[in-house]
């Protein structure tokens, strides 16, 4: 009891988001209905977003909302209403799959175990705290300078993909009218 | 809880004025389906029109889809291949609700009296107000509109639970929500 | 071509500035926003009331000459008239001593119009050669509550002597004489 | 111009004693032929290079029930636009065997025509794509426009007579 | 949507033009459009196959207000059949009930006095204004503009005043009789109408033809769609303004004229290819044209007798009826409906609302009609109506629809 | 700290209820408006010029029968409303409804939260608007609904990015994130939509689709998808939806008026505030210029809320294939020229100068080469 008495109010917000990030999760992969799946899903990002305001990124937690929850999760709503996957589908009772899923399960949560044995945290100084560390200038400044090469990259990617999904998406012959 | 006074406590004050303000309040913003079908439908855009501006009466929001809707404006003759859908909206309608036949042919099948035609809606659906006339003047529809508003002030809020308005249901064969 | 008076409908393309849509949209918003300030010709019904026209064919009425007596006969010539069916009507024998409530000989002892039924064609009042029925210009039939109720008998629809229908012309051929004094 | 007496010579030129009955009636002509004609008679004045009858009007069905043999009429109303002329063609067929030709491979306007006249009387239009009751309801047992079945069937439930009036 | 690099047809058509097998299972959906639809505007029901937003074929169902209008016309007199045809096309009933009493008239063989048919040219203009006003404006509500639909309904509360002042009702005006008009128009009628059609309609018409025509939202939405050819037009069996939008000048009016129409100067306004603005555009031009055709009729109104002097067929007056014997006789004939009709057939046409509104009456002398065909344009091309919406998207139908004009009481009579 | 969270709380209550009152009127005023352009009176039963209607349709709404469709997935039916209202009412926090307040020796500023990326703010929530209509038109599992809701989704990400281009060009200009930034740099009359009127007409043209009215109101067309995603929703349901759509009506024109139109500012401001400061005193004056400020703000709100009304009242709508050419082909590209053309004037040292010579270049350019085009080859 004492503990939690300790226990700071953001602390407290932590706890919070973090609890219903992981709910989220998993309410995003045992849901049997789609559309619940992706509501899970959008709370998950949510919570995440919290948690990134809490660590003063304000830019990336709204930038996250933006992207995923406006715009991805949006898209893929939209798949599941067109292919109308109101039934449940009964492909995990299928063996393989299961066998399948675990491996890449454990698979995945080796790899996570490796990352985080090495992995090495700064140890929080006040001293250093900026505030603007996460504001928008400072990113800015960041990605034109020391990140230049890479946030080019990335844009050319981009382009890439949206010529590629120009191409795949041109309505062929006999093809179906969206 | 404390206890309030004599007469003012339970069901008795605070209901009854509680009744009589959404009573008002439910009659001043009666929102109509407008279930035209033909001759009264074409006299209903008149009310609709500058002229007579059935919007005065908080009632200008034609809400066709029967979820929203408080009132069922049938206009025009319901021929007996009509029947079932009107009796499908009216069961998708939400209580309370109330139904108006407006014109001779909806309340009773006026001059047609033929193998065709439904002799009136209230065999299938209770009827609250009928508005003669064929079709009736603007001013008559008006009419049967504020007849529904004295009949929703008047109306208590459970009046739509009562054993009363449950058998009146179930004597137009209307069963609970199955059809919804 | 069939005929030699046909004349094609104005079609042309939209220009290019047309083409940009704002100038249909303020055009358009020009028109709305001078009807916002245009009066208005709502009539606010229950309190104020439109004249219905001269022969405006609303409520049914039984009249009575001027001594007071039914006019009705009871010849049924109304009922064969009416399209809708909704008149129906007992006659009987007028009895002795009943000379100052009935005008001719026969009456109707019942007389009932179901006001659902009717269709206000105005068929009857044509067709009653006794000039007893009558739709009146100044009153609609209200609206009813209860289907048990629509059908009118001779207590709704005779004339009160008390307060008697009046209209400018009885006759379309009073009405045409009213007229031509107009002009003049 | 093309009067109904050049449409008696040419339509009686061409069929003979198929067309027969040839009337007039304020000013329309009218004839009857065989149900197995009808289709060539409608097809000869649409595509007559000078009569044009371009236009099918009307079908219709008429029902004498004292004309023994022949009770049911299926009746087409042709116009000539261009001649400002129209013609009115009838079909006698049998009360036990009402079959005529549809007018449907001619025009399409025939088909809705058609059906009604069929939900009407009964009358069967071979070669119809889609021949089923129109303005009534399916399941209906009979042919309310024929002659014997009357407006209002006395036995009907539906008809309150306390309310009526009468 | 290809699958494996093949292309897959879907619908029959699909499968002949590509060469390619049809897929069994298809991805359609249903989409049941009406009965009670917002759009439909009176009843009818078209249950859509939907690729998508795109209308692959519907299926069309009407009937639900059928009234049997012609099985009731078998057991009225010809006076009272008037209530009925009134009720056909209710936007412009007047039309309706003068052409079923010419059709009688024709029976009877009853010369109509000249200004009794000048009368009801002018009734039936305005008829027609109603009827184009009520459609066109609808157009606008349907594309979603509801304000220019308030504004020319007040010039047809207008209209309805006329009718007011010449009958009594508004609607379903029962105004005409066999041989001439139940009256005449009276000196606040005449004052009316001209008002009308010298003032405020000319003026709220331009006014509402300025907030649409020009509109590229307006247009983009209607023109090229659904497109009447002529050929398809004429096999539909199209008459009136969805006929003349396709380009063909067939007006009943000019090509048999009935009631003076032959005194007037109107030119037939025909569209270019028939799509939803063509019809739109013939209609509102055709207002312009009623409202050429009524100031001629007003100015040049003749003097003389609104009904023609036949005792047999037009009611005797009521004074007369009171007083005169012969009158009585006359009086009890005519409401008992044992006028001496002949025997015989007829097909009479006018120009209604929608296109060729025809009566075709068989007499066999009785009291009533032995059978009386309503030829009701509605009912005739609206069957065109799902070839027309196929390949276009509901947007596209809802236009189609309005501009067609499909009055319910006419299509299921 | 105490104070100033308590003076917080307190405008962030009066914010949240004047959204909704405000939500609230509008529904009457549309009313009003909308007869008043038909030649209509409007209601005017319901208290005096029916101005208690806003009420009566309340209390009519949450005293209806509540009910599930059997068919409908009952939570996200349920779910469906409540999204659509608290996305509506989240991005009311950030819009700067006035200048500071001067309670003692604090100067409080009258907004929700002052965040430094308040722009973003919104268009998160906007963007997150989406989901109301989406879940509640598929949930409602009818097909006027589900194609309601599509339409409504694709149409909202599409014109989503017109407007954040629009946004862009606006930031370039100012240089920062806040609104409350972007709301000072407009002091008196130094309105953004002065330099950029191209980049605000593209921005409202986004704002009516965004907020699903006329001639973008495919979502709900009455004469085609009946009530479009709130066909199956009755009572306070179907009240939350309709109320967010007026909610949302709102926030962009209080967007759109301190983006572009200079927010609480207006010209001669600086006069009256110190007119006010030497009649009144120090903490008066202020105060009473600044509650100035926010009465002129929402004049401008309400110019533009009658602005949405009458475009409502006025025009046809879209198709959907058009809506999305509008969009995709029309307004993105334009956005970029304008985002272009503020960007070289932002750095050209002459902004206003060079934002019409650009802009008015290169629309004249267009056009010509246009109609030339078009004469060449009709």
């Amino acid at each position: 009891m004492e503990i939690l008495k300790n226990i700071a109010m953001v602390e407290w917000v932590y706890y919070f988001f973090a609890a219903l990030a992981i709910s989220g999760a998993l309410g995003t992969i045992l849901s049997k209905k789609p559309m619940h799946s992706v509501i899970a899903l959008i709370i998950t990002f949510f919570s995440l977003s919290g948690i990134y305001v809490l660590l003063n990124a304000q830019f990336l937690a709204v930038v996250n909302i933006i992207v995923y929850a406006g715009a991805i999760m949006v898209l893929f709503l939209f798949v599941i209403m067109f292919l109308n996957l109101r039934q449940e589908s009964n492909e995990l009772s299928n063996t393989s799959m299961v066998v399948a899923s675990t491996v890449s399960g454990l698979l995945l949560a080796l790899m996570l175990v490796a990352v985080f044995r090495k992995a090495y945290i700064d140890p929080i100084s006040p001293a250093l705290f900026s505030s603007e560390t996460g504001m928008i200038e400072r990113l800015g400044n960041l990605l034109y300078t020391h990140y230049m090469l890479p946030f080019e990259l990335v844009s050319v990617l981009f382009l890439v993909a949206i010529s590629g999904a120009i191409l795949i998406g041109k309505r062929e012959k006999g093809g179906r009218h969206f | 809880m404390t206890d309030a006074p004599p007469g003012y406590g339970g069901p008795g004050f605070f209901a009854t004025s509680l009744d009589k303000v959404i009573g008002i309040a439910r009659s001043n913003s009666l929102w109509p389906l407008p279930f035209a079908t033909s001759c009264c439908g074409i006299e209903f855009m008149a009310t609709m029109g500058a002229h007579y501006d059935i919007s005065r009466f908080g009632a200008e929001r034609p809400s066709f889809s029967p979820r929203q809707s408080d009132v069922l404006l049938v206009m025009g003759t319901i021929a007996k291949k009509m029947g079932p859908v009107v009796k499908q909206v009216y069961l998708q309608m939400a209580e309370p609700r109330w139904v108006v036949a407006v014109g001779a042919c909806a309340s009773s099948g006026g001059i047609f009296d033929t193998y065709s035609v439904l002799q009136g809606i209230d065999r299938i659906i209770p009827v609250d107000v009928y508005v003669p006339g064929c079709p009736p003047r603007p001013e008559q529809i008006l009419d049967g509109l504020m007849q529904v508003q004295e009949l929703a002030k008047g109306e208590s809020l459970r009046r739509r639970e009562t054993e009363e308005y449950r058998a009146l249901l179930e004597s137009y064969n209307i069963l609970e929500k199955n059809d919804r | 071509m069939l005929t030699d008076r046909s004349k094609k409908t104005d079609k042309s393309d939209l220009s290019v500035v047309e083409k940009t849509y704002l100038p249909g949209v303020f055009k358009g918003m020009a028109i709305t926003l001078k009807h916002f300030f245009m009066p208005k010709p709502t009539i606010r019904y229950p309190e104020q009331k439109r004249y219905l026209g001269p022969v405006f064919r609303g409520h049914h009425i039984l009249k009575r000459d001027d001594q007071g007596r039914e006019r009705c006969t009871a010849c049924g010539l109304c009922a064969v008239a009416c399209p809708a069916e909704a008149i129906s009507m007992v006659a009987a024998e007028r009895v002795k001593g009943e000379e100052h409530l009935y005008r001719e000989e026969k009456y109707a002892a019942a007389y009932e119009i179901n006001m659902l039924r009717c269709i206000f064609c105005g068929l009857c009042e044509e067709a009653c050669p006794k000039q007893a029925i009558y739709l009146r210009h100044d009153k609609f039939v209200p609206v009813f509550t209860d289907r048990h109720d629509v059908i009118y008998g001779k207590d709704v629809l005779v004339e009160d002597m008390n307060n008697r229908y009046n209209r400018d012309a009885w006759t379309k051929e009073d009405m045409a004489k009213l007229w031509e004094k107009q002009n003049a | 111009m093309i009067d109904n007496q050049r449409l008696v010579e040419e339509i009686g030129g061409q069929f003979g004693e198929k067309v027969h009955r040839f009337e007039e009636n304020f000013g329309i002509l009218g004839f009857s032929t065989a149900p197995e004609d009808l289709l060539s008679v409608v097809a000869f004045l649409k595509e007559h290079p000078v009569l044009k009858f371009n236009f099918l009007t009307d079908i219709t069905g008429v029902h004498f029930p004292d004309n023994t043999g022949a009770e049911f009429c299926s009746v087409c109303l042709m116009h000539s636009w261009e001649n400002r002329i129209r013609v009115r063609i009838k079909v006698f067929v049998p009360k036990e065997n009402p079959v005529v030709p549809s007018l449907t491979p001619l025009f399409d306007a025939a088909n809705w025509m058609e059906r009604e006249t069929f939900d009407f009387y009964g009358i069967l239009y071979s070669g119809h794509p889609n021949l089923k009751r129109i303005l009534n309801m399916d399941d209906m047992d009979y042919f309310p426009m024929r002659k014997e079945y009357a407006l209002e069937d006395p036995t009907r439930r539906d008809k309150i007579d306390d309310l009526f009036g009468r | 949507m290809t699958e494996n690099n093949t292309i897959v047809a879907r619908t029959q058509e699909e499968a002949l033009a590509l060469n390619v097998p049809l897929q069994e299972e298809n991805n359609y959906t249903t989409l049941n459009l009406g009965p009670t639809h917002p759009a439909t505007h009176g009843i009818f029901q078209n249950i859509l196959t939907m690729d998508g937003e795109r209308i692959v074929s519907s299926e069309m169902t009407v009937g639900y207000i059928h009234r049997a209008f012609e099985k009731i016309a078998e057991r009225r007199p010809f006076y009272q059949i008037t209530t009925l045809t009134d009720r056909m096309n209710y936007c412009s009933s007047p039309i309706n009930n003068m052409g079923w009493h010419m059709t009688v008239e024709k029976l009877l063989e009853v010369t109509v006095p000249k200004r009794a048919q000048y009368i009801r040219v002018i009734m039936m203009e305005l008829a027609r204004i109603a009827d184009h006003l009520i459609c066109s404006s609808i157009m606008g509500v349907d594309t979603g503009a509801f304000s220019g639909f308030l504004y020319v309904m007040q010039e047809r509360e207008k209209i309805y005043e006329v009718y007011e002042e010449m009958c009594g009702a508004r609607l379903t005006t029962n105004m005409g009789r066999i041989g001439g008009m139940e009256r005449d128009l009276s000196p606040t009628a005449i004052k009316k109408i001209k008002d009308l059609v010298y003032n405020s309609l000319p003026k709220v018409f331009a006014e509402f033809e300025e907030l649409f025509d020009r509109n590229r939202i307006f247009r983009d939405r209607t023109i090229g769609v659904g497109p009447v050819s002529k050929e398809m037009a004429v096999s539909y069996g199209f008459t009136g303004p969805n006929l003349r939008a396709a380009g063909i000048d067939y007006d009943v009016r000019v090509i048999e004229p009935y009631s003076s129409y032959e005194d007037f100067e109107f030119e037939i306004p025909v569209g270019h290819n028939g799509d939803t603005y063509d019809r739109y555009k013939v209609r509102n031009a055709e207002v312009w044209e009623s409202i050429k055709i009524i100031r001629q009729a007003i100015e040049n109104l003749p003097e003389g007798p609104y009904h023609a002097n036949e005792n047999h067929y037009y009611l005797p007056p009521k004074q007369a009826v009171y007083q005169n014997m012969e009158a009585l006789i006359y009086h009890f004939k005519i409401v008992m409906g044992e006028i001496d009709a002949p025997v015989g057939e007829v097909y009479h046409a006018v120009e209604g609302g929608n296109g060729e509104l025809g009566f075709y009456l068989i007499s066999d002398g009785g009291r009533a009609p032995f059978r009386l065909h309503f030829r009701r344009p509605c009912f005739i091309y609206y069957q065109a109506y799902g070839e027309l919406i196929k390949g276009g998207t509901v947007s596209d139908a809802i236009p189609i629809m309005s501009s067609l004009n499909v009055i319910a009481g006419e299509l299921d009579a | 700290m105490e104070s100033v969270l308590l003076i917080k709380g307190i405008i962030i209550l009066v914010i949240f209820a004047l959204s909704l009152g405000i939500a609230a009127y509008e529904t009457y005023f549309e009313r009003v408006i909308a007869a008043y352009i038909q030649d209509r009176v409007g209601p005017d039963r319901a208290g005096p010029h029916g101005i208690l209607q806003p009420l009566a349709d309340a209390g009519k709404l949450f005293f209806k029968e509540d009910f599930v469709p059997v068919m409908a997935d009952k939570w996200l039916f349920i779910i469906g409303p409540g999204i659509a209202m608290f996305t509506a009412l989240m991005s009311s926090a950030v819009i700067p409804f006035g200048d500071t307040l001067k309670i003692g020796d604090l100067l409080v500023p009258i907004q929700g939260m002052d965040v430094n990326i308040g722009i973003l703010w919104v268009f998160g929530v906007v963007a997150m608007g989406v989901y109301g209509m989406l879940i509640g038109g598929w949930a409602s599992n009818n097909k006027y609904s589900l194609y309601g809701a599509i339409r409504a989704a694709s149409q909202a990400i599409s014109y989503e990015i017109a407007l954040g281009l629009c946004l862009l060009a606006v930031i370039l200009v100012t240089g920062s994130l806040s609104l409350r930034e972007i709301a000072t740099q407009q002091h008196g009359i130094n309105w953004n939509v002065f330099y950029q009127p191209v980049g605000f007409i593209l921005f409202f043209v986004c704002a009516l689709a965004e907020c699903n009215r006329t001639p973008f109101d495919l979502p709900e067309t009455e004469a085609e998808l009946v009530v479009g995603y709130m066909t199956e929703f009755g009572s306070m349901k179907m009240g939350l939806y309709m109320f967010a759509e007026y909610v949302n009506m709102f926030i962009s024109s209080a967007i759109m008026a301190s983006l572009y139109f200079g927010a609480y500012n207006y010209p001669g401001m600086d006069f009256v505030r110190e007119f006010l400061i030497s009649k009144l005193g120090d903490t008066t004056g202020h105060n009473l210029a600044t509650l100035l400020g926010t009465a002129v703000f929402f004049l401008k709100i309400f110019m533009f809320i009658f602005t949405f009304m009458w475009i409502r009242w006025t025009l046809p709508r879209f198709k959907y294939e058009q809506l999305m050419k509008l969009g995709w082909q029309w307004m993105v590209p334009l956005a970029m020229v304008n985002l272009v053309v503020m960007a070289v004037a932002t750095l050209s040292g002459k902004p206003l100068l060079v934002a019409w010579l650009g802009m008015g270049g290169f629309l004249l350019v267009y056009f010509t080469g246009r109609s030339m085009y078009e004469k060449r080859f009709n």
